[in-house]
């Protein structure tokens, strides 16, 4: 999950979300970075509204989760 | 300037040696505040230090010298001057402010109040069972402004009851009233008033951290990755089972709503079928019209 | 599911659902396909909006969901 | 979500759910392969038990199906 | 249950829901027909919208399903 | 759904669930066929309890009553 | 809640979470750092059992969803 957050961080403090933000985001908090996953994160969030996205409960999956623990 | 000059050199040696000493103490922290030592018996006191020991030091002394080493400090501290008043002493720390106000907190114990005290707040009577018998106690309790009776057998405080607002006396009657019930209204301990960390000065309400508040967010700004995660369809190992489920609902979704013969989804469709016969079934008023099994 | 799925990529990836191209998703995975389950998976889906009732799984289990955890 | 229903197909079908047969099964739907993706899906996967992960998801819509699993 | 079954695959079908079709479902499906029945049903189908009453169906379940894990 | 509709019919009469009786009950309606639909669904029924299943969804209802008072 | 998600990163990477580490993750990512707000973040965190909040959360979303139709 680390490279997703190191996304918000980059969404909150309005720096460009690319791979060499992104990349020197997680290699300050001594991530070992792996750069195809930095690539698929830049891709996967390319036409995203992060801040909906972030509000949007993930419905089925929190679903299973929830009834996981609450069952 | 001249007439600082001259006063410094009127300083008795023992007390240019103290200010050194504490220049010197104050140079060794990188965070320093001024704390209340107000009714911290010596032994007590003694006692704190020791438990401090490793974290943060404390340093007593006059005030006219703790002030004049704060001045001659030079790099900020001198701020702390204005809460140098009544009995207090100088902590040092090289962890964090927001730590050290926390343990000093936490190392705070209750004290009973004698007659003639002011009380430092609010003094309450909480409402519950005294477990006193009946007897004149019901009276004093009263008489001081405790909503109590007599009830089963003993006497009981009907609701919490402010007994004394802070900043007042506290009166001989009053004083025997708490301590008959143990009350211990006085919090006892190093009351820090202002901290002077690299370069930034912090009050006590700028270091009270609701630890709570920040538990939520971290669930918060895990939910949120999570939630990015997922809705973006980006996967990392912890969200990869919700994702799954995600894709699989999805799937079901599809093939219950467009009844695709796939054998993973029959007995879902099987059920649907009954839900719905048994819906259209509920608009049908002849029983004549009904199957057996739903005649009444 | 295999084949639900199948017609899941293709809605993503806009090409046509139709028989051929469902077969050769499958056969890609290394499915042994029925071409009369091909056959009826298209006629299922020839009047259903694929994306509606994608959208309806978000939309239902968040309920259970939370009912299962609330109570 | 097209890379999560390709990894489904091959759970399904049995065959390796490795970057080369996810590639083949997304390339045969039309869809535009991304390698950055396909390799963090991989890595990802790598220690999540998909079939149990599936069987949860199952459980929930049956309930909203009407079949009753609590009760 | 199936003279309503029988009424379902009418409303789909887009026959008119008669005494005479009904009857002929039924009799393909093996069953021994009540005319009475065939009657009755089809009177008091008649004010009924079908298709709403079995939406009500799909709406409800949904419900239902939380209710009976959380409860 | 009338090709379940049909195959819940012929549960019910006793009849073979199979593709003649299914193709009987369906095109009395006046539906128009398709083989391919048929015939899968005779497949994926082969290993499913029918009356089980309806069951099941039986319990369902019950609760849904309980839950809107409840609730 | 940069500050926030920053403390998560260093989490997973393990690295120690210390003022030094979150405000080089910060800087990192382009935010202007709050000294007092770091050395809030780290002393608040120290009584805080991260990777339980984490998995909470993972739980949350379901009721947070629900909540309308559960509450």
């Amino acid at each position: 999950m680390e490279y997703v957050y190191a996304a918000l961080i980059l969404n909150e403090s309005g720096e460009e979300l690319n791979e060499e933000n992104l990349t020197n985001v997680l290699e300050a908090a001594g991530v070992d970075v792996e750069q195809s996953r930095v690539k698929a994160l830049v891709a996967a969030l390319e036409d995203v509204d992060i801040d909906e996205a972030v509000e949007e409960a993930a419905a089925v999956p929190a679903t299973t989760g929830g009834a996981a623990t609450g069952g | 300037m001249s007439t600082q000059e001259r006063k410094t050199e009127t300083i008795p040696e023992w007390k240019r040696e103290e200010v050194d000493d504490i220049t010197d103490f104050l140079s060794r922290y990188e965070s320093v505040g001024v704390v209340s030592i107000t009714g911290i018996p010596s032994r007590q006191l003694q006692d704190m230090r020791r438990d401090l020991h490793g974290t943060a030091e404390l340093r007593v002394s006059r005030n006219t010298l703790l002030e004049r080493s704060l001045e001659e400090a030079d790099d900020g501290l001198a701020e702390l001057t204005g809460y140098v008043s009544g009995q207090v002493g100088l902590i040092g720390t090289n962890e964090n402010p927001f730590g050290l106000y926390q343990q000093l907190e936490a190392s705070k114990t209750s004290a009973p109040i004698n007659a003639g005290e002011v009380a430092p707040n609010d003094i309450i009577v909480p409402e519950g069972d005294t477990g006193v018998d009946p007897g004149p106690f019901v009276g004093e309790l009263q008489s001081v402004g405790a909503n109590a009776r007599i009830d089963e057998g003993s006497i009981k405080v009907m609701e919490d009851s402010k007994v004394l607002d802070a900043g007042e006396e506290v009166s001989g009657d009053l004083s025997n009233v708490l301590s008959e019930l143990g009350i211990e209204p006085k919090e006892v301990g190093l009351d820090l008033r202002g901290v002077y960390a690299e370069g930034v000065l912090f009050e006590p309400e700028d270091l009270e951290l609701d630890v709570e508040e920040y538990r939520s967010d971290v669930e918060t700004a895990a939910a949120f990755g999570r939630n990015l995660a997922i809705n973006a369809s980006f996967p990392t190992a912890q969200t990869m089972p919700a994702q799954l489920s995600k894709a699989t609902g999805e799937a079901k979704s599809l093939a219950l709503q467009a009844a695709i013969e796939d054998p993973d989804v029959m007995p879902d469709l099987i059920s649907k079928a009954d839900g719905q016969v048994r819906a259209l079934a509920a608009n049908i008023d002849d029983p004549e019209a009904l199957p057996e099994e739903l005649q009444d």
